[in-house]
């Protein structure tokens, strides 16, 4: 379904980090559209606290790269009326953790326009938006959240794990006519100012493709188990599968990509394949992702378990400031091999 | 004022009445005689406009279906005024597939591409979309603006605060309009809010800002024209608060046992009417045919509401992604 | 657990409605405590839209029953600010469906201090909010959300279905320690200008007494399926209990009362005995209480189930207006009816 | 003003000013060579306060422990001059299970009981707390007061006016209190406020405004004064403005590409010391000694942190209900 052939000699790839394969979607689809534009705090002269934004004002100047007041429910609600007549803005949130301040625009009005107009009106744009902790800033600055926007309809969530489909699916949630939800967790932007991460960085075609939203990705085929993941903890799920390989466990790892749509079919696929299911998701345990893929498959068919279902999440608890407490409660390989060796009994 | 303005606005303010009048009556028909808010033809909340339609009406007459609108949860005036197609909006509060939006928003929730009117049943939260849509008109090179409403109440929401600040900051050509009708269902001005008039807020902002006394009609007319023209010229935004009456209830079934001040409310419309009778503007026999079809429009209306089909329930389901 | 004993003589019950229940526990605690208050649009003279605090503005005066303005960050903050200086503020939030303009002071703070503090600084307030569709309110005034706050730590979130528990989780809500979200359905509140409904006005006891939060009811015992719900659905399901029995049907009926904590004691318990498992759900289907109840059970065990586990809640659709789609979406007796007899086969 | 006074200020500001020197130390000490942001004894967002002491010097002054204060991201001045203790400040920052929050925190979210102090790293969403904390002293029949201090990026949240709205009208005791640093991170203020001073906005509140310029901790002193003897006296909320300067970046890292000022920046605190010498009040001997005792005091504190325990993995999910 990815509309590029990257094993094609047409196509040129270089290493970018995810940060920069975001940037160029952004900026590629800039040039072919011009009703795309960029707003949000600090995205113009300092180029977004996480690099989401590097360069676009230079090249695009500040009537389409606006840096705007700290005002999240006008300029929330401005995206949203400029997307209603025409336009496609990419509006950030600069964390997830500050919805609580613009919520409703997002799900009122966002999220409920097209249903409410019977169809009529459409609002095609992106909200991006940083998530993840793993470096020490609290309660306030570390959530994923990501359960909290898919439970609301009317938006599509996509979570990125790689500089690959952050470019592509930066695209597709571009032209997509839908409010589209695009969380990049910081982890995996390969910023040189956080822990470095192999993954982070990668082979991005120079020219514009799209991921399809709403198609997970099995990255390793496995036998033995599968591990469902998104974002940041697909490292971690792989990191932990390599490892769990030299002890004779064969894993399967999916990275979600979407939430919304859920690719209900990629899980039950590898849930009837290897029968033992580990949910691995940043995100806070309860209510959230975990339980619903636990639901998916139960009310498909609970007999594809063979063991009981597992979820390695963040135990209902606020992210906590100290790293020695911040690193209990997150999914890490360490953790993910524990859970494995477990489900294998 | 010319005289055809000034009928003009008469006229709008006529329509938007016998509109409200009739959707009064079929809403409460068929909740007797145990009154059921869920039940009959219309169901669910319903706040009417009655004795605000001078704000919408001055307001509006300097618009194009081109300008947009985003009203509140009390929006019939203003979607009257700003020219919505009158089957539309009532199949819609009838709840029926031939409605503005095909019966999914409701009356809260009215979304018309074609006057670029919306509203909203969150209180101030109308005014965040309308700055998009002035920034489009912007971008766009036209000379377009957009016209963003709320009541006093809603005056004191931190969107109202952001939006204000960020329309004049960025120079978009919005007029926002607040319906000072002295009560947020049961509380009064004085309750919520720690000045006199929101016009001082304008200066908050370094935008120009006005109060129209009297629920007067051509003084909203008047204020209008500057904040629009101004708008219109790249002016930036202005700020119009129109001190109004809610002659109704918050909404319908609201028995206002809170307020005792309901015998010294006047209605704007026959009040209007006598200043144009007494300025030769209007006669009675004019006025007589002014009612007929504005009832006329109003039964057409109801009547394509009645008579057209519910949504399926089958297909409940759609429209929720494009 | 339930701190009284209304099989006892010395008890004096009376009919009430859920509203009434409701405010007579809210006044029976200003009554033995003075740092307890009531904040919130038209909760004074108005009593409250959905009658959550009529008459207690004549009792108690303009100093402890406080209309606000339209400024719910304001005010939640304020009833936070207070809490933490020793008052007991019970706020309303006048429909859950507004939670977006002041979900920062929620979440991010309410919920989150007494973690911050390291346990230093309680936050002992009630959030009381209405929720709940099914009279054409449309899409910004019907929904359910509790999802959404229980997917979020830090925040006690409790849903009484009839007048006995509204009294008693009220009085247990005020007396907590922590921040209480009390979720009340306009549908079980008995209001005279509502659709009837015999199940909203119950005995009740004078005496001011408990409901602990946290533990479920299992208001109907029985066998061969287990319909777990909550809220208004207790009611639909009760409904149509009553008629599978006609029809050879035995249903075990569960009323969870609390989402969090979450009684996952009485789930799998019925789940393991009927083995047939059904939630009822009038929030929105993904991401959230259906999802974690089917976790719950297959972290356990998935071999509990006999029959793949069912769903009814609303499904990822905005609420329509118009009554025909409402109903579509919306929990019903006659769905429920025929969610069971699916699942029996 | 006395001499005992402003030497106290001066001795404030020092104190806060060395605190922050060590902190700046340690922050940076272990992330070398590759800066790794979550990294060494003191990991994570790191917002200094250097430049801003006058404006909390000035006004806790005026305050005691019983006083409630609830400061921003960037609060460590404000809790040095409200009287935090030091030891558990440094405790919580270096993430120890001494610390004020036992580690959980961080130096965002402090909470302290015995000086009813707290902060949020959610810009203006600390106004409305200290609307509660304000009204709990109003009816618990105290003349005790609370502070609540934003940015001036911060002063454009809706939080801010909803606050200052509620508390006008309540004539609650709280004294908002803006910094006006100039930025917002990378956004100067004239790209986030639509006028030059946010004073002006008292009078859409209707409450006393005024704006303190160049970061004068006497200025900030006398308007404060006034101000929180207004508030104790039942006369309900002031706002002060204070330009002030951001020293050293909006967090640490921060390269400061964005701005080209840097060089004109008057650091404060010398600048009082000047003042103070050339009134006699000072003499390099005392300046001296004054630093010396605040370096002490701060070494001791961050001794205390780095000596203490870190939390253990295994009360991870302690707290989270009381
Ligand atoms: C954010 C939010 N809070 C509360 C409400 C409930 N509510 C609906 S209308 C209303 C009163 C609005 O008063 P005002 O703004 O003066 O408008 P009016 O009804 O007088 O036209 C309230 C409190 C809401 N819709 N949205
Ligand atoms: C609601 C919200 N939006 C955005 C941020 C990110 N942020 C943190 S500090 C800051 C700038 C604040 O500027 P100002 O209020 O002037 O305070 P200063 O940093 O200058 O002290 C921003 C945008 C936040 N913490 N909260
Ligand atoms: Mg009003
Ligand atoms: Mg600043």
């Amino acid at each position: 379904m990815v509309l590029i052939d990257t094993s094609s000699a047409s196509v040129t790839t270089r290493k970018l980090t995810t940060a920069k394969a975001m940037v160029e979607g952004i900026s590629q689809e800039m040039e072919l559209d011009q009703s795309v534009f960029v707003l949000g705090e600090d995205v113009g002269a300092y180029g977004g606290i996480f690099s989401s934004t590097t360069g676009l004002l230079e090249k695009f100047g500040p009537k389409r790269v606006l840096d705007t007041p700290i005002s999240e429910t006008a300029f929330m609600g401005l995206a949203t009326g400029a997307a209603v007549e025409g336009m496609r803005p990419i509006v950030e949130l600069m964390f997830v953790d500050f919805f609580g301040v613009c919520m409703d625009q997002i799900y009122n009005h966002m999220a409920k326009i097209h249903y409410e107009s019977g169809g009529n009106v459409k609002v095609p744009l992106v909200l991006m938006t940083a998530v993840g902790g793993g470096y020490s800033d609290g309660a306030q600055h570390s959530q994923c959240l990501w359960g909290t926007f898919a439970h609301l309809p009317g938006l599509k969530v996509v979570v990125p794990s790689n500089p690959f489909d952050a470019k592509g699916l930066m695209i597709s949630a571009i032209r997509d006519d839908n409010p589209v939800v695009y969380m990049f967790h910081k982890g995996v932007m390969g910023l040189p100012w956080m822990a470095k991460n192999p993954r982070s960085l990668g082979a991005v075609p120079e020219q514009s493709y799209e991921v399809p939203i709403g198609k997970a990705s099995v990255v390793r085929t496995g036998k033995d188990v599968t591990i469902i993941s998104l974002s940041l903890s697909v490292h971690h799920a792989l990191d932990a599968a390599d490892e769990l390989a030299t002890q004779g466990v064969d894993c399967e790892v999916i990275d979600l990509r979407s939430l919304v749509p859920l690719d209900r079919g990629t899980i039950l696929e590898s849930a009837g394949k290897t029968g033992r299911v580990l949910v691995v998701d940043e995100d806070y345990k309860s209510f959230g992702l975990s339980g619903e893929i636990a639901a998916v498959i139960c009310e498909s068919d609970p007999r594809l378990l063979k063991v009981p279902f597992a979820r390695l999440a963040v135990p209902d608890v606020p992210i906590p400031y100290s790293r020695t407490l911040e690193y209990a409660v997150l999914p890490t390989a360490d953790r993910i091999i524990s859970e494995i060796k477990h489900l294998m009994g | 004022m010319d005289s055809q303005t000034r009928l003009g606005l008469y006229k709008t303010m006529v329509l938007s009445r016998s509109f409200e009048e009739a959707i009064l009556r079929d809403y409460h028909a068929d909740k007797k005689p145990a009154w059921d808010i869920g039940a009959g033809l219309i169901p669910g909340e319903m706040h009417l406009s009655a004795g605000q339609e001078p704000v919408a009406a001055g307001v509006c007459a300097h618009l194009t279906a081109d300008d947009a609108v985003t009203a509140t949860h009390r929006p019939h005036h203003f979607a009257i005024a700003h020219g919505m197609d009158l089957r539309l909006l009532a199949a819609e509060i009838f709840g029926r597939e031939t409605g503005l939006g095909k019966g999914r928003g409701g009356h809260m929730h009215l979304f018309d591409p074609s006057t670029h009117f919306s509203c909203s049943g969150i209180i101030a939260e109308g005014y965040p979309p309308a700055l998009g849509q002035a920034f489009a008109f912007k971008r766009q090179g036209k000379d377009r603006v957009a016209v963003a409403v709320t009541g006093e109440g809603a005056a004191n929401q931190g969107g109202f605060h952001e939006s204000v600040n960020l329309a004049s900051l960025w120079k978009l050509p919005v007029v926002f309009v607040i319906e000072d009708n002295d009560w947020a269902i049961s509380v009064p001005r004085d309750s919520s809010t720690s000045i006199r008039s929101n016009a001082v807020r304008a200066s908050s902002y370094g935008i120009r800002g006005a109060r129209i006394q009297d629920n007067s009609v051509e003084g909203v007319w008047d204020a209008a024209k500057t904040a629009i023209e101004k708008a219109r010229a790249g002016e930036g935004p202005s700020l119009i608060e129109v001190h109004t009456v809610r002659l109704w209830g918050h909404f319908e079934g609201d028995a206002q046992a809170y307020r005792d001040d309901l015998g010294s409310l006047i209605d704007p419309i026959p009040a209007y009417a006598s200043q144009l009778e007494s300025d030769g503007v209007l006669t009675t026999e004019l006025a007589g045919k002014i009612l007929k079809e504005a009832k006329r429009q109003v039964d057409d209306a109801v009547e394509f509401a009645k008579s057209s089909p519910l949504p399926s329930a089958a297909d409940a389901e759609k429209y929720v992604f494009a």
